[in-house]
């Protein structure tokens, strides 16, 4: 197995969350998008850290990091929707219409 | 790293993925993000990784997933199961991630028959001498990063009057 | 700290003074911005006395009351003032419509604080734009007349003073912006880098050609604008009718002059083989200011507009005479520049006059006026015979000068030109004959004649146009060394048209 | 661990933040009932004192770098984190003053998030590893998201608060993304190894290099990553529009100009003419839609994404002078959008924001109307004042370089400004007041008023002093691999 | 006794007074002041009297010029100084003395007006311009003078402003000579720059030297527009349109400006440029031929009129067409003797005139007649004047007349032919009038019964008018004296030229005075207008045409209406199209910010939408979705930028 094939399928993760985080009605599907979107980066970093330098652990750390800092987003993001959704009766994005212009 | 290992796990992945986009369901998208992040854990795995897997499995698949799945099932409404989910964009989207993959593609094309030459080893001892070494200000400040998260939860999560909201 | 600076900085600390007087005393304000202006006028005749305006054998431009001081000096930007024969007649200027108009707008009673706070901040600005050497200074002050103007059209102003200030501002910026990149491209372009003007003006050898007609243009922008030259005139006479009299006054009487010194003082002086280059175009754009200026005015009802229009006409005068390129040329362009000043500041504070009584500036609306308001007729006719190029008085040396000096280069054009002076005098004295002559109107019998702060403020300028156009002497012995200097400069350009 | 010592201010300050977060606790909220007043004065002391730390650590003269060459403290980081804490003061002082139809009651939590959110940015501004980058970065987003939302009761708060979200999550991915490619090109996420990657495996470091313009052009509101801006500042409480405004924009600025201004210089990658087109892109798209706003925060919300725009004309040029100009740009930027968003608190505090309140202003309050007019022509750069001569600097430099198509779009746009910014004026000066009482203003309002229209008209008339200080903090470490 | 120094101070007495009789004392009808006026004419007379005397008698040193720097301008020195010869002297006479006796005839006939001191203020002013335009050394002065003399008969023709007639009239008058100003002006810039100088001893210097310092072409060009600025001045065809109109001012001042001084300004210009106008052949043909038309015109047009100002102003045209046709003829002697003898017959039948109107308070001729018996100082000196203009026999006319008509023979004979019918013309239409006036019986018996001698103040100048009417001719022809004080050598020609005529020219001149006067007695005998109306009834066209004054004014208007149609086309223009296109490139770019913003709507976002076939069930969303705040458009847009960067990655 090359790298392609890993770089493949985390570009495919990445497009394919990018497609959930544009599409999704719901916040909290764009959320999952957007998690799908840090798996990819996750995934590159580790197969980088395979394939091309694997005298390191860099780039595990750095996906170490980059999972502990999508679990900051997500608990502030989860927080944001609860309270949103308690005053506001809703989690569908496009229901979020006071501001504009 | 065999591909009968790398393909069913890509499979897996990917496909669940592709689910959790485009389900009507919003439970059910939640539950396949968990299958998904699994299936990248068990890339993680194909790939020497063990410490990366073990962290996915506990962080994302067990804490990330099950937060979203709680907070799906606090914010649903029965009647919206069946909604449609996506966003009526979703053409434009799809020509953009095409666009998007068309770039990645460069980089992929570049990779093509790039192998590994070393052999996989333990990774936790290093991981760690690294963290806690070369990287202790990163690590320092991911606690930071985490406890204005949490501020934000509490600050959030907390009702105007200062007490827990009974909901 | 110099006479110059003196001068300039003498409104600003008037303005600062004003702004720490309470709201509710307007008399103390008024009282305070017109010894300011009174001050800032004595101060600038007591510079008169003592003004060099040089010989006339002189090889490079000289000076007065030069004040140079490092400012900026990690960008070579220098406070660096000084008056020279095209610059301190126009301070001259500046200094008496600022007082005349001050005290004519003594008649405002809302917001008297604000209003006099912009006022001097204005003169300070007008002054400044005259006075400085430093391009840095010189954008700056550019720039600080804008602000002021803005708030004076719009606060004070008539019916459509919103539209009308955000539109100066905004025709103004426009210009004046592509003039700061022009600024820049100067500084990057001299060797060494610098902002001082005089430095400038001696460096145009080492400009190419293509280099200098590029700037040129860019500088054109922000001066055309301003003097202002067709096609960009659009934003005058909106804001000449909409901003209140005493403010009508400098924005005609100095403002425009802005673009005419930058034409002189920097276009011509720092980038001539772009102003050759564009010499033709100039003249061009001159005889349709003439014309088309004084056309527009004949079709207007209201005086103010036909004032406004006049301006046009008269700014076409003065450019005319730049095009000549040549001393003759060059003396009536910067006497044209103050006798408009005079003239045509008489004119709007004249027209303010009327409308202050009879609110409307319709001059369908009058009839006959000549009787009731004697002196008022006397000297609005005197001022309009002025405007419209009467020998003896003042108007009439410029821009029989600007003709005179452009003839020889611009022999077509130039008679085409001189039909201008007969529309202008159609204009004005239809207008006379319908506001002035003919049956008395009877709603208009009470009509008050001028009062004493009226004549205040006009009579000064009436007795200076008479007294110009009488003995030219005392405003061209200031500026003729100058002036002819820069006539003669560049002989292996501008050679072939004297 | 060496230069640890180096990030004693950020200690320092995550610090306080961590002890002023006990204030708000339940535990000790009560015997505390009294501090609970004193919290936002602690805060801006902790800030102060951080303030003064860095200063300390500017005098520290020759090696300037931190542990492994994960940041450095070289003049500029210290110029922005000076910035920085400024912003930070200004802001938790004009909290003081600041009155909300939703008011939060978690003091303590509100100046720890604005500390912890200073932590993030000033070891942004130094950093030259991607990871401590994305970390800090990711420590400025998630406070500021929480901070926008931090009225949660007031829906406009809450919406305003997960659009940004969303966006930050979004661009937080793609830059992640970027970085993981970078690590492929290099095997490490420190900078010092850009340049040598760029040569050797360009597409990589290119792909890197642009995924992360995109998570920094989101933070310092570049068009098009710049759509949460409106949003984000409308809902947010105003002085968190004021923070929001200046300093995480110019934390990213700063890391902008440190990658590739200085790291990845145009030359390697050659971006430059990118960055040219965002900067005309930024300042075009919010000088334009600027024009149609109603409400002032939104208003101030474009202009201070124009204001972006020409801030990056000293990262497009990539020359000193740019750079140059950047910094005094910054610095003047900062002291003009504080003194409006100032002003916009004053009157924001009883008539609301929407451009109506402003009717009259000049009558009801001559002296707020004209600082609010000296503010806003700083920000169109109106002479003599210190938007001005932040312009003049950064026109110059584009004159300099030669980028005449950027030099003349932005003069351009600042003609276009003047008209929304006169929109205001309009209303202040022009029109009837609604009713006659003058906005209240407290001392604290009262005195960054005057600090910001003091630094304003100094900056604008005397601009000397801060030009050598400029010269002299637009240095930047060059860091070996 | 040296006056000639004297000279500088002429014009300032006159402009002292005038600006004192302005400034002070009380408006009103019994001011005094206004004799401040008439003493500094007085003593302006006194002067020039003298130097006219001196000048006849070859006394005086002429020419005579100095002069001190007026201003500079680049290398230029303008002088400001007096030059005084031959045309000078005899002009200076004319000017301060019939402008003396207005003066003094005025006091009579201005009694009782309100602005009483105004009029004489303005009457004094004129006074100083036209002195100042006769002793001017230099041409651009001498412009100064001729616009101040311009704008004075604007105030003057305007001064009972009240009524319409007058308010417009003096308009008329300003813009129209205006216009011949215009002329004037552009020959002013063709001289300096041909020249380089605008001093007239300089410019004759220079002209002398030859074709190679002054090419005849400019020569040409100058005098040409010289020309159009006399031919607006002096009422030349086509711009003698103003001078009837401007017979609404009060009659004093159309004796003064508008028949003896002002109008034979522009006759004074050619005489002045003289020098120029001999060096350009086809200037010369030109003055002689539109002076000839003038004349003509001008005395057909005096056929028709009952208003007997217009009578006089139409003479006064043909005269003023006599002066010029000698000029061009190359007499510059006889037609400064015609302007000189003009003036005093032309003054005194206007205040002569004047003092019928103030009788009979009419103008019309239609309402008067007999009123010899009722004003016999009036019709006596009028009918001295009368035949003055038609050239009886040793009456001053003669003297001029004949000296024009040798000095035309000499050059053309159809010029003569035209001139000597002219003057058949003149004689009937000066007999029409007198006829018409004074003779017969009274049509209207009421207003003869109330008309009244006018007291000594008017009477006295009439009286002292005549007399020179009367002699001059016989003193200044004596032995030649005013020929030698006004000549111009021509080249070829010369001051006797005229004598080379045939004897029959006198005898033919007479000849049709005789027939043409007892035509005019014959035809307007009896106390009705019966031949007359006869007349008018079997030549209708040609009367129309002569009323309208040969559409002369109506060309004028119609080209008025054009240039108003030109401003109003400019107007609109500057409005709808000049300003539109910075204001509406304003609005444009808004409008193109909002149409970019609506076509990634419809184009990008809707076009998706339309293409899934799922818009109905989409409907309410869709609606909703215009009015949201759009966060994932936001990201779309982000995405989009991500992947132009990805396509900007492909390219590398």
């Amino acid at each position: 197995m090359s790298l392609a094939y890993y770089l493949l399928v985390s570009a495919l993760l990445f497009v394919i969350g990018l497609f959930g985080a544009l599409t999704r009605r719901n916040i909290i599907g764009v959320l999952m998008g957007i998690e799908l979107m840090f798996n990819a980066a996750n995934l590159n970093l580790a197969a980088f850290n395979r394939f091309l330098h694997p005298q390191g652990v860099a780039g595990q750390a750095v996906a170490l990091f980059s999972i502990a800092v999508a679990a900051a987003e997500i608990v502030v993001g989860l927080a944001l929707v609860l309270a949103i959704y308690r005053s506001r009766d809703t989690v569908y994005v496009e229901e979020f219409d006071l501001l504009k212009g | 790293m065999s591909p009968y290992l790398f393909w069913p796990l890509a499979g897996v992945t990917l496909l669940s993925a592709l689910g959790v986009v485009t389900l009507r369901n919003t439970m059910h998208s939640a539950l396949l993000l968990g299958l998904s992040l699994a299936g990248v854990a068990g890339l993680y795995l194909s790939l020497g990784a063990d410490f990366l897997f073990a962290a996915q499995l506990l962080v994302y698949v067990g804490g990330i997933a099950l937060l979203i799945l709680f907070v799906v099932m606090l914010s649903g409404r029965a009647d919206e199961m069946r909604l449609r989910q996506t966003h009526s964009t979703w053409l434009a989207a799809v020509m953009v991630c095409g666009v998007v993959f068309f770039g990645l593609w460069r980089i992929v094309a570049l990779a093509r028959g790039v192998l590994a030459e070393t052999r996989t080893a333990p990774t936790t001892a290093p991981l760690g001498v690294w963290l806690l070494g070369e990287m202790a200000v990163p690590f320092e400040l991911i606690t930071l990063v985490l406890v204005a998260a949490l501020v934000g939860a509490v600050v959030f999560g907390l009702s105007p009057n200062g007490s827990v909201p009974e909901k | 700290m110099g006479i110059l600076s003196a001068i300039i900085l003498l409104p600003l600390l008037g303005a600062a003074i004003i702004l720490c007087v309470p709201k509710d005393k307007p008399r103390v304000v008024q009282g305070i911005a017109v010894a300011a202006l009174v001050l800032d006028l004595l101060l600038a005749l007591w510079a008169l006395a003592s003004f060099d305006p040089g010989t006339l054998q002189m090889d490079a431009l000289s000076f007065s009351f030069v004040e140079k001081l490092p400012w900026i000096p990690s960008l070579d930007i220098h406070y660096h003032v000084g008056a020279d024969g095209l610059s301190f007649p126009l301070i001259l200027l500046t200094a008496l419509l600022s007082l005349v108009a001050g005290v004519y707008s003594l008649n405002i009673t809302v917001r008297v604080k604000e209003f006099f706070f912009w006022y001097l901040l204005l003169e300070t600005g007008l002054l400044g734009v005259f006075a400085a050497l430093d391009f840095f200074l010189f954008y700056l002050f550019w720039e600080l007349t804008l602000v002021p103007m803005y708030f004076l059209i719009g606060v004070w102003g008539g019916p459509k003073k919103e539209f009308a200030a955000i539109k100066f501002f905004l025709f103004t910026l426009f210009g004046s912006v592509f003039m700061l990149l022009g600024i820049l491209a100067l500084y990057f372009n001299s060797t060494p880098h610098t902002f001082d003007m005089v430095q400038l003006m001696a460096a145009h050898a080492g400009f190419s050609r293509e280099f200098q007609i590029l700037v040129f243009l860019a500088f054109y922008l922000g001066l055309a604008v301003k003097v202002p030259a067709f096609p960009f005139h659009t934003w005058l006479p909106l804001a000449h009718v909409e901003a209140p009299t005493g403010v009508s006054v400098l924005l005609a009487g100095v403002l425009l002059k802005m673009g005419a010194y930058g034409l002189l003082r920097i276009s011509y002086s720092m980038l001539p083989a772009g102003f050759q280059w564009f010499l033709p175009v100039l003249v061009i754009i001159a005889f349709i200011n003439i014309l088309y200026g004084a056309l527009c005015a004949m079709d207007q009802t209201d005086m103010k507009k036909m004032v406004a229009y006049s301006s046009i006409n008269h700014m076409g005068y003065c450019m005319l005479g730049m095009a000549a390129v040549s001393s003759i040329g060059f003396s009536g362009a910067v006497l044209q520049m103050i006798t408009h000043g005079l003239i045509t500041g008489a004119l709007f504070l004249l027209v303010g006059v009327v409308y202050d009584r009879a609110h409307t500036r319709e001059i369908g609306a009058f009839g006959g006026l000549g009787s009731v308001v004697p002196v008022y007729a006397g000297i609005m006719s005197l001022t309009c015979f002025a405007s419209l190029g009467l020998p003896g008085l003042a108007g009439f040396v410029s821009e029989f000068l600007c003709f005179l000096g452009a003839f020889p280069a611009w022999k077509w054009v130039t008679i085409l030109s001189v039909s201008g002076i007969l529309v202008t005098a159609a204009f004005f004295l239809r207008m006379i004959e319908k506001v002035f002559l003919g049956p008395l109107d009877s709603k208009w019998e009470g009509l008050p004649d001028m009062n004493a702060r009226e004549l205040l403020a006009v009579l000064p300028l009436t007795a200076l146009t008479v007294a110009i156009g009488v003995w030219p002497r005392l405003a061209l012995d200031l500026m003729n060394p100058t002036v002819t200097y820069l006539g003669r400069l560049f002989p292996d350009l501008f050679g072939a048209l004297r | 661990m060496r230069g640890l010592g180096l990030l004693s201010p950020e200690i320092f300050l995550s610090a306080c933040a961590l002890g002023l977060l006990l204030g708000d606790t339940r535990a000790l909220r009560r015997p505390l009932r009294r501090l609970a007043g004193v919290l936002p004065h602690l805060a801006v002391l902790a800030c102060a004192g951080a303030m003064g730390l860095v200063c300390l650590s500017a005098s520290v003269p020759e090696e300037l770098r931190g542990a492994g060459g994960l940041w450095a403290v070289d003049p500029m980081a210290v110029f922005f984190k000076i910035l920085v804490l400024g912003a930070c003061i200004l802001v938790l002082w004009l909290s003081l003053d600041y009155r909300s139809k939703t008011p939060h009651g978690h003091p303590g939590s509100y100046g720890a998030l604005v500390m912890l959110c200073a932590v993030g940015m000033m070891l942004l501004v130094g950093a030259t590893d991607l990871l401590l980058a994305l970390l800090a970065f990711e420590l400025v987003s998630v406070s500021s998201f929480i901070l926008a939302g931090f009225e949660s009761r007031d829906p406009k708060s809450s919406e305003g608060a997960i659009k940004y979200f969303l966006i930050g999550a979004f661009s937080t991915g793609v830059m992640l993304y970027g970085i993981s490619f970078y690590y492929g090109a290099t095997g490490t996420t420190s900078l010092a190894a850009a340049q040598a990657a760029a040569r050797t495996h360009a597409p990589l470091v290119l792909l890197a290099a642009l995924f992360w313009i995109v998570g920094l052009g989101f933070k310092a509101s570049l068009v098009p990553f710049h759509f949460w801006v409106p949003d984000a500042y409308e809902g947010a409480p105003t002085p968190i529009t004021t923070f929001l405004s200046i300093a995480p924009k110019l934390a990213a600025l700063a890391f902008l100009v440190r990658v590739f201004g200085h790291m990845l210089p145009h030359g390697v990658l050659g971006l430059g003419g990118l960055f040219a087109l965002l900067a005309m892109l930024t300042m075009t798209f919010g000088n334009l839609v600027a024009m149609f706003q109603d409400n002032v925060k939104r208003l101030l919300a474009y202009s201070s994404i124009a204001q972006a725009g020409y801030i990056l004309i000293g990262l497009a040029t990539g020359d000193a002078l740019g750079r140059e100009g950047l910094l005094l740009y910054c610095l003047a930027y900062l002291l003009m959008n504080a003194g409006a968003f100032a002003v916009a608190i004053a009157v924001g505090n009883e008539d609301g924001y929407e451009l109506s309140a402003y009717d009259g202003l000049a009558c009801r309050s001559l002296g707020l109307a004209l600082l609010m007019t000296l503010f806003l022509l700083s920000l169109a750069g109106i002479p003599p004042l210190a938007g001005f001569v932040g312009k003049f600097y950064l026109f110059a430099a584009a004159v300099g370089g030669g980028f005449w198509l950027l030099a003349v779009v932005a003069v351009l746009n600042s003609v276009v400004s003047v008209y929304y910014y006169m929109r205001i004026v309009v209303h202040m000066f022009f029109k009837e007041p609604v009713r006659p009482q003058a906005p209240a203003l407290g001392l604290y309002l009262c005195s960054s008023l005057a600090l910001a229209a003091a630094g304003v008209l100094l900056l604008g008339i005397y601009p000397e002093p801060f030009v050598a200080a400029v010269k002299s903090s637009a240095v930047l470490l060059t860091i070996a691999p | 006794m040296d006056l000639l120094p004297v000279v500088h101070y002429l014009p300032f007495l006159p402009l002292a007074a005038a600006v004192t009789v302005l400034l002070l004392g009380r408006e009103g009808p019994e001011s005094k002041l206004p004799l401040l006026g008439v003493t500094a004419m007085a003593a302006c007379l006194v002067c020039s009297c003298v130097l006219f005397y001196q000048g006849l008698t070859g006394q005086l040193d002429l020419p005579y010029g100095a002069s001190v720097s007026w201003f500079s301008f680049g290398d230029y020195e303008m002088p400001l100084g007096v030059l005084i010869d031959g045309p000078a002297v005899a002009m200076l006479f004319v000017v301060s003395l019939v402008s003396l006796l207005v003066h003094v005839y005025s006091f009579g006939y201005m009694r009782g007006d309100p602005r009483f001191k105004r009029y004489f203020a303005y009457l004094s002013f004129f006074s100083a311009a036209m002195l100042g335009l006769v002793v001017v050394s230099n041409l651009m002065l001498f412009f100064l003078c001729w616009e101040l003399v311009g704008v004075s008969s604007y105030l003057l023709i305007g001064f009972w402003f009240e009524k319409p007639g007058p308010a417009y009239a003096c308009k008329k008058a300003f813009l129209t000579t205006k216009l011949g100003d215009l002329g004037f002006f552009v020959g002013l810039l063709v001289l300096f720059a041909g020249s380089g100088t605008f001093d007239l001893q300089m410019l004759a210097e220079r002209v002398a030297m030859g074709p190679r310092y002054f090419p005849p072409e400019t020569a040409a060009l100058v005098a040409i527009l010289f020309f159009a600025g006399a031919a607006g001045k002096s009422a030349q065809v086509p711009l003698f349109i103003w001078l009837p109109d401007a017979m609404e001012g009060p009659t004093p001042v159309s004796a003064l400006i508008h028949a003896a001084t002002m109008v034979a300004a522009g006759v004074y210009l050619v005489a002045r440029t003289y020098f120029i106008f001999a060096a350009a052949p086809l200037a010369m043909d030109l003055v002689a031929w539109a002076g000839v038309l003038t004349a003509l015109l001008g005395a057909a047009m005096a056929l028709v009129p009952y208003d007997i100002k217009r009578v006089l102003a139409f003479s006064t045209i043909s005269q003023l067409g006599f002066m010029m046709l000698a000029l061009g003829a190359g007499s510059l002697y006889a037609g400064m003797f015609h302007l000189t003898t003009h003036a005093f017959f032309k003054a005194l039948l206007f205040l002569g005139a004047g003092c019928v109107i103030h009788g009979v308070h009419s103008n019309d001729m239609r309402v008067m007649g007999g009123l010899s018996k009722r004003m016999p100082s009036t019709f006596l000196t009028m009918a001295v004047a009368t035949l003055a203009i038609t050239g009886f026999p040793f009456l001053s006319g003669w003297f001029s007349k004949e000296a024009v008509l040798h000095a035309v023979y000499a050059r053309s004979p159809w010029l003569w032919g035209t001139a000597w019918f002219t003057a058949g013309l003149t004689t009937f239409y000066m007999f029409r009038m007198l006829q018409l006036t004074f003779l017969g019986a009274s049509r209207d018996h009421h207003r003869w019964e109330h008309a009244e001698e006018a007291p000594p103040v008017m009477t006295v100048p009439l009286w002292i008018l005549a007399l020179l009417a009367a002699g001059s001719g016989l003193v200044l022809d004596y032995n030649g004296l005013f020929e030698r004080l006004v000549h111009f050598d021509l080249e070829g020609g010369g001051p006797l030229a005229a004598a080379a005529a045939p004897a029959w020219l006198g005898p033919a001149a007479l000849g049709l005075f005789v027939a043409a006067a007892y035509a005019a007695l014959w035809l307007y005998r009896g106390d009705e207008l019966g031949a007359d109306t006869a007349l008018r009834g079997r030549l209708p066209g040609l009367v129309r045409v002569l009323e309208r004054r040969c559409y002369f004014d109506d060309f004028f208007l119609a080209c008025v209406a054009c240039s108003d149609r030109l401003a109003r086309l400019c107007a609109r223009f500057d409005d709808e199209v000049v300003d539109a296109v910075f204001v509406d490139s304003w609005g444009g770019l808004t409008r193109a910010l909002a149409a970019s913003q609506r076509f990634f709507d419809d184009f990008f976002v809707d076009g998706a939408v339309d293409g899934t076939g799922e818009a109905v069930r989409d409907l309410g969303a869709r609606l909703r979705r215009v009015m949201t705040g759009r966060v994932q458009e936001y990201m779309l847009y982000m995405a989009l930028a991500v992947a132009l960067f990805a396509i900007f990655l492909q390219t590398r």
